[in-house]
């Protein structure tokens, strides 16, 4: 893995300034994110996970502010210090984003061809006519079919499953090295969201693009990521390769959080529970976002914010017990065995 | 959508319907005695015995039920014939016509700057959200909104005519209205401005032009005020929409993001709004004309109106009614136009 | 609750232009309630047997203090100047309580009967919804100004007239913004959640829908306000509303206007009596556009 | 499994919307949300109803409970027909002439079901008139006992609880309109069913907003659980929860059942909750029952294809884990115009030509597993 990093999060910190105070939704967040690989990012609400793919883009609602010192470093640049303009040449070109509502991320009085010929003509010097061929056959490419009828159709005359192929369809209609996807199927019927994260799947083999697949669905990411970031509170709580992290969790968050799911592939006896409530962004417990929620947690854990210890070859936790869920683990599986 | 407004076309007559019934069935409030007024000089009234009064009455089917007067009435207007104008001392229908293209022409010239100007600016203030020129432009809106068209109207007076004489009342002056009467004067619109125009005479046209100022200045700061305000709440709802943050995502600059993106849905309710307010110029008229003191139909109807000339009344509000009616259908049909959701729905 | 009190009212007062409403809104309420005391309603010219100013029969009809018909100006007995030997002063501050009566009433009086409509269409639906809404439809094809002026002059000039047509031709806005609301609400799980515990709809409406739709009512209420005392004053201007010599700012106007265009060689001359009078309306409405506005910011900020 | 009391069967239920449009909004089609449908659900289990939006899952929730009222079919609760009880009388006495005096006067009793022979028996001792005057005499009384019977906790847990009244308000205005509780009982009452969902009971002054998803969840519950229900009509009641807060609710639900003896049908998109929670399952495709099984049998062994493409679908949390995945083409089609023959055949992958023909009819293939296919289990 001597690879370079497409891009690299670096001590991001993004802070919404309310009228109840300051949210520090983003709390001092880094990963990186590889050529041509699947990064996930799972995490509950309130984990902060949609405003960092924000930060990314730097998209926030004016209220929210990326604070001094955080960094994003894209190929070699820190996007943070490029003017609103060369930022502007990024955004769709080389990084392009999903959402999840495909029905509100369209824009209702455009058809689609004209939102994907907008793509198209603002970073490619292409005819406009040219630039419709290009529409019709990224519509192709993405599965609806007639193109050539759909590309004159509005968002409202699509299903939503072909509205969120419409988006993909605008979002790698400029090749980009790296694809946000902000829960790009969590609006969708499960058929549907098979179909779409196998659209996805199939075209980042062919463009060999970087995926950041943000969801709060384990099994999505299970199934679609290479890496992944678990992500609550605002801060990175566990950090891995996909099979190291399903088998060999380190952090108390992600164990509960992956023994707490209703499964189909297991029988389960009871569901594991994770007491308390998800905290609320304004006030987060002081020491480990997580303390309020964890049977591990001690004084220490009430008072200090963990580093993040590297538990294994690139694989981190920020966890002072991280050795303690190892060895519930152990026990877990010796019972599960017995 | 064609069926929706097929619908609305069916409903048209039905509405009017109510409309005139609902008057007409006031007008029955005043008795029979007093709609006679409206007939006979009131010099003559006073005079007149209880006996003579009866036979009065019993001559202009005042003593007849409500449903017949008001389907003689209805029968008259379906033959164009609405009634004698005591006021305007003319058929109504006639009256009506003849004062239609004043009140047009000023409705029009306020219409221009209104939606102009209150679009441009509440699309400034959204943008500027919170920021100086916002605060400017919303304090600004809201005293034009809470200053009564009749006290502004006054001081347009005021300052225009008393003290700097530049935009006098009335509809033209004396020696306009001369020529303006004399055959060779050419009607071919009927409204004063245009008319001078195409007959050549740029004097005529100015001095149409001095006596509309006041009263468009009147009507169009209210209007432009409230315009300024839907547009720009609109236009902030719009802002915070995904597809705007979508169309940033893309690489759009954000000029277009703005006039393009986030502009077009903002229009979809600010058309209604733009609507009503057309239809409330053309009421808006009645405070308008009786302070400037012009001919146009508000004058008429205010006139009408205080001197219980009911055939007249009635008639106005006829004419208000089908305007009011077939302009919200109007806007119906821009709103569809605009919003494909509603015109492929 | 207590927090979240607290906080509307944070936000409600975060807004200069709102505190500016309150403080005008609360100024003009001083005035009513104080006017007695601010300008006493005797006539000075009649003493009684004691010697006394005689007290006014009804303090709304302005005394006649002088008999020159002309505008006297500002002076220190009258601080707004007098007209038609009237004092312009006492006419103002009573024409506060005139307008303070007039918004009230008709508000009140045609929002309550927008609920009842609105309430009765929304949620029963159907043929029920349909006849009711063509009725609305029909009220509201009827320019508002027109249709008052209307029945102003059929039921005789007069500021109970003018209250009584108001209403009359005032409910529908509420009606279908109340309807609009219901039908939104009405899909709500709460309220699915009352029906299948059994609850009857009138306790439904009242206790789980009305409250739930009832701010934007108020706002519109409260913005509606100002612009119902304009119209009342517009009609008055037309003659149509209070007699000459009532303490109503419209009907005061429609007096003045005569005196606009000042006298000759001196175009300003009688500028008080206009300014006066004038002024007070355009504080008055302006304070409550700002309170409702204010009110809608806070309360609904979609709410056009 | 046959020795088990029937607490709800649903016969032939059907639930159409109209839709109107044109110039003088006649009804121009209809949404066939619910299109015949039977079913039973037994005292004491929990029965989980899956399928995509639009498959009609809800509706029948709503139905059964009597928010919609039902196009046809017949509702039986506890071995009472209740389907008339919510209709205005003229249209309830039409109903019951034409469910069973007509079958009564033209039918032999020997071939009548249990429920029939119970109203026959009625009709036998008390005539036609007074057989409609025993059924009509007391509706408000049998429409409160339903209302008793049947509780439904919803989805949304931000829209499910009115946010202008407190939560004692909410919980106890059910149970005192029906005399379930007193009403000087009431604190008492509303504390203890608060506690018992996990909320402390000195919270009931404040209002839904001060409390979290989860939390308005529980207390959503616990407004349905005094009520002493039989059935509780769980609808998607954890699909809006976030995940760590989602196995609280569900183990929640759980223990109450085993506690106060309660049945549950539990309505959810997710196959993985369904399969925790539910003894059997009925899977809708597009208004109508597909598959219902008991839940070892549907996992182990599903018959139709849509279960088995459903099931596949679901993403599994562990990397590991190797499935085939069947991706289905193309979208649900639209409830108003369904497919001729088998609603399922334009994506199924095994469709043959009687499959756009003739509708299969949902035939008990084991006993207790019921498919509506011609050819089960042939999707490999």
């Amino acid at each position: 893995m001597e690879k370079k990093p497409l891009l690299e999060v670096k001590n991001l910190k993004t802070y919404f300034y309310t009228e109840d105070g300051i949210v520090k939704a983003v709390d001092g967040v880094d990963f990186e994110v590889y050529p041509g690989e699947t990064l996930g990012i799972v995490g509950e609400s309130g984990s902060g996970k949609s405003v960092t793919s924000l930060s990314i883009m730097r998209l926030l609602d004016p209220n929210g502010e990326i604070v001094e010192g955080s960094e994003i470093i894209f190929e070699g640049k820190n996007l943070l210090e490029l003017s609103e303009d060369e930022m502007r040449k990024i955004r769709g070109n080389d990084i392009a984003m999903i959402f999840q509502e495909p029905m509100v991320a369209l824009n209702p009085v455009f058809t689609i061809g004209e939102q994907i010929m907008e793509a198209i003509l603002l970073h490619q010097d292409v005819s406009k006519s040219e630039a419709r061929k290009m529409a019709i056959e990224m519509l192709k490419k993405v599965g609806i079919p007639e193109p050539e009828k759909r590309v004159d159709e509005y968002p409202h005359e699509l299903s939503g499953g072909m509205r969120q192929r419409a988006m993909i369809a605008m979002a790698l209609s400029c090749r980009p090295k790296l694809l946000i996807a902000d829960e790009p199927t969590t609006a969708l019927d499960v058929t549907i969201q098979a179909q779409i994260l196998e659209l996805m799947r199939e075209l980042q083999k062919e463009y060999g693009m970087a995926i950041i697949l943000i969801t709060h669905d384990v099994g999505v990411i299970a199934e679609n990521a290479d890496r992944v970031v678990v992500m609550y509170g605002g801060m990175v709580m566990e950090t891995a390769n996909v099979h190291e992290l399903f088998k060999e969790m380190r952090h108390p968050y992600t164990w509960g959080l992956l023994n707490s799911l209703p499964r189909l592939d297991i029988e389960q006896e009871r569901l594991y529970n994770i007491p308390g409530i998800v905290p609320d962004p304004l006030h987060f417990p002081p020491g480990c976002r997580f303390n309020t929620r964890c049977e591990f947690a001690d004084e220490k854990c009430r008072k200090e914010i963990p580093p993040l210890y590297e538990v294994n070859k690139d694989h981190f936790s920020r966890c002072f017990y991280y050795q303690k869920v190892e060895e519930a683990q152990k026990l877990k599986k010796a019972g599960e065995s017995a | 959508m064609t069926a929706y407004i097929i619908r609305r076309l069916l409903l048209l007559p039905l509405i009017l319907f109510g409309v005139t019934l609902i008057i007409f069935s006031f007008t029955q409030i005043l008795g029979p005695e007093k709609l006679l007024s409206a007939y006979v000089n009131p010099n003559v009234f006073d005079k007149l015995s209880n006996e003579d009064l009866d036979k009065l009455i019993h001559k202009y089917g005042l003593d007849q039920p409500l449903w017949t007067r008001y389907f003689k009435w209805i029968n008259g207007v379906f033959h164009g014939d609405l009634g004698w104008s005591v006021t305007a001392k003319q058929p109504v229908a006639q009256a009506i016509k003849e004062r239609i293209p004043y009140t047009l022409e000023l409705a029009l010239y306020a219409m221009i700057p209104v939606i102009g100007v209150g679009i441009w600016l509440g699309v400034a203030a959204a943008v500027n959200r919170d920021k100086f020129l916002d605060h400017f432009i919303r304090i600004f809106a809201i005293v034009g909104w809470s200053l009564p068209d009749f006290v502004f109207g006054l001081v347009v007076l005021m300052i225009f005519y008393s003290v700097l004489g530049w935009f006098p009342p009335g509809t033209m002056s004396s020696w306009a209205e001369q020529i303006v009467k004399s055959p060779e004067f050419k009607h071919f619109t009927h409204i004063l401005s245009i008319d001078a125009l195409l007959n050549g005479r740029l004097d005529i046209f100015w001095d149409a032009i001095r006596h509309l100022i006041g009263p468009i200045l009147t009507i169009s700061w209210l209007w432009w005020a409230y315009l300024l305000r839907i547009t720009r709440s609109s236009m902030l709802e719009v802002l915070g929409k995904e597809y705007v943050r979508t169309a940033r995502a893309k690489g759009v600059p954000e000029k277009d993001v703005i006039h393009k993106h986030a502009r077009k849905n903002a229009m979809i309710p600010v058309v209604t709004v733009a609507g009503a307010m057309v239809i409330g110029l053309l009421s808006g008229t009645v405070i308008v004309e009786v302070i400037f003191n012009r001919i146009g139909m508000g004058r008429f109807t205010a006139q009408a109106a205080t001197q219980l000339d009911y055939a007249a009344v009635l008639g106005s509000v006829l004419f208000y009614s089908t305007i009011l009616i077939i302009g919200n259908l109007i806007i119906d049909i821009l709103y569809a136009a605009l919003d494909p959701r509603i015109r492929l729905g | 609750m207590n927090t979240e009190l607290k906080r509307t009212l944070r936000k409600l007062f975060k807004n200069p232009s709102a505190i500016l409403g309150f403080a005008l809104l609360a100024f003009f309420i001083l005035v009513a309630v104080f006017a007695p005391l601010i300008a006493p309603p005797i006539n000075p010219l009649f003493p009684d047997e004691n010697g006394n100013p005689m007290k006014l029969d009804d303090p709304y009809i302005m005394p006649i203090l002088s008999w020159s018909s002309d505008p006297v100006p500002p002076s220190k007995d009258h601080p707004f100047g007098m007209i038609a030997g009237r004092d312009i002063f006492y006419g103002v501050v009573w024409g506060t309580r005139t307008a303070f009566k007039i918004g009230l009433i008709v508000v009140s009086a045609s929002t309550l009967f927008g609920i009842i409509i609105g309430s009765i269409a929304g949620y029963f639906g159907g043929w029920i919804d349909e006849v009711l809404m063509r009725i609305t439809d029909i009220f509201l094809s009827i320019p508002f100004l027109l249709a008052a002026m209307v029945l102003t002059t059929i039921l005789g000039s007069g500021l109970d007239k003018v209250m009584i047509a108001m209403i009359i031709f005032g409910w529908m806005a509420t009606a279908r913004l109340i309807r609009a609301n219901i039908l939104q609400v009405k899909e709500e799980q709460f309220v699915l959640a009352a029906k299948a515990l059994g609850i009857k709809n009138f306790i439904i409406i009242v206790r789980h829908i009305l409250p739930n739709t009832i701010f934007p009512v108020l706002v519109q209420a409260t913005m509606r306000l100002g612009s119902l005392v304009i119209t009342a004053a517009a009609l008055s201007f037309l003659g149509l509303g209070a007699p000459i010599g009532y303490a109503d700012w419209g009907s005061m106007l429609n007096y003045t206007r005569n005196y606009i265009l000042g006298s000759s060689g001196q175009a300003l001359a009688y500028w008080y009596t206009v300014f006066y009078p004038g002024m007070a309306m355009v504080l008055f409405v302006l304070a409550w556009n700002l309170v409702g506005d204010a009110l809608r910011d806070v309360f609904d900020p979609k709410l056009k | 499994m046959s020795e088990k009391k029937v607490l709800v069967r649903v016969e032939n239920l059907v639930k159409y919307f109209p839709i109107r449009a044109g110039v003088f909004k006649r009804i121009v089609a209809w949404v066939r949300a619910v299109d015949d449908v039977s079913f039973d659900i037994y005292e004491g289990e929990t029965v989980g109803l899956v399928g995509e939006s639009g498959c009609g899952k809800t509706t029948v929730g709503m139905t059964l409970l009597r928010l919609y009222e039902p196009t046809s079919g017949r509702i039986i609760v506890d071995n009472e027909d209740t389907t008339y009880y919510f209709m205005p009388k003229i249209k309830a006495k039409k109903y019951l002439k034409n469910t069973y005096i007509k079958k009564f006067k033209n039918e032999d009793p020997e071939t009548f079901t249990f429920i029939d022979k119970k109203y026959y028996d009625l009709y036998k001792e008390l005539g036609e008139s007074g057989f409609y005057s025993k059924l009509l005499s007391d509706l408000p009384e049998k429409r409160s006992e339903f209302r008793k019977t049947m509780q439904i906790v919803f989805q949304d847990p931000y829209s499910s609880l009115n946010p202008r009244i407190r939560i004692k308000t909410i919980v106890s205005e059910g149970p005192v309109l029906h005399k379930v509780i007193k009403k000087s009982e009431v604190i008492e009452k509303v504390k203890a069913a608060l506690e018992e969902v996990g909320i402390h009971g000195d919270h009931m002054y404040r209002f839904p907003h001060q409390f979290s998803g989860g939390q308005r969840q529980r207390i959503g519950i616990a407004r349905a659980l005094l009520m002493n229900p039989k059935l509780i009509v769980a609808d998607e009641a954890v699909a809006a929860l976030d995940v760590s807060i989602r196995s609280q609710v569900i183990n929640l639900m759980l223990d109450l059942q085993e506690k106060h003896n309660l049945t549950y049908l539990f309505i959810s998109h997710d196959l993985s909750v369904i399969k925790y929670i539910s003894d059997r399952v009925i899977v809708m495709y597009l208004g109508k029952i597909v598959e219902n099984a008991p839940k070892k049998v549907l996992f182990d062994d599903p018959l139709h294809p849509y279960t088995k493409a459903l099931m596949s679908a679901i993403p599994v949390p562990n990397p590991d884990y190797k499935k085939k995945r069947i991706i289905l083409t193309g979208d649900v089609p639209s409830p108003v115009n369904p497919p001729t023959g088998c609603r399922f055949h334009p994506r199924c992958p095994v469709a043959k030509e009687i499959c756009s023909k003739e509708e299969p009819q949902l035939r008990e293939i084991q006993p207790g597993h019921f498919v509506a296919c011609h050819f089960p289990g042939s999707l490999k």
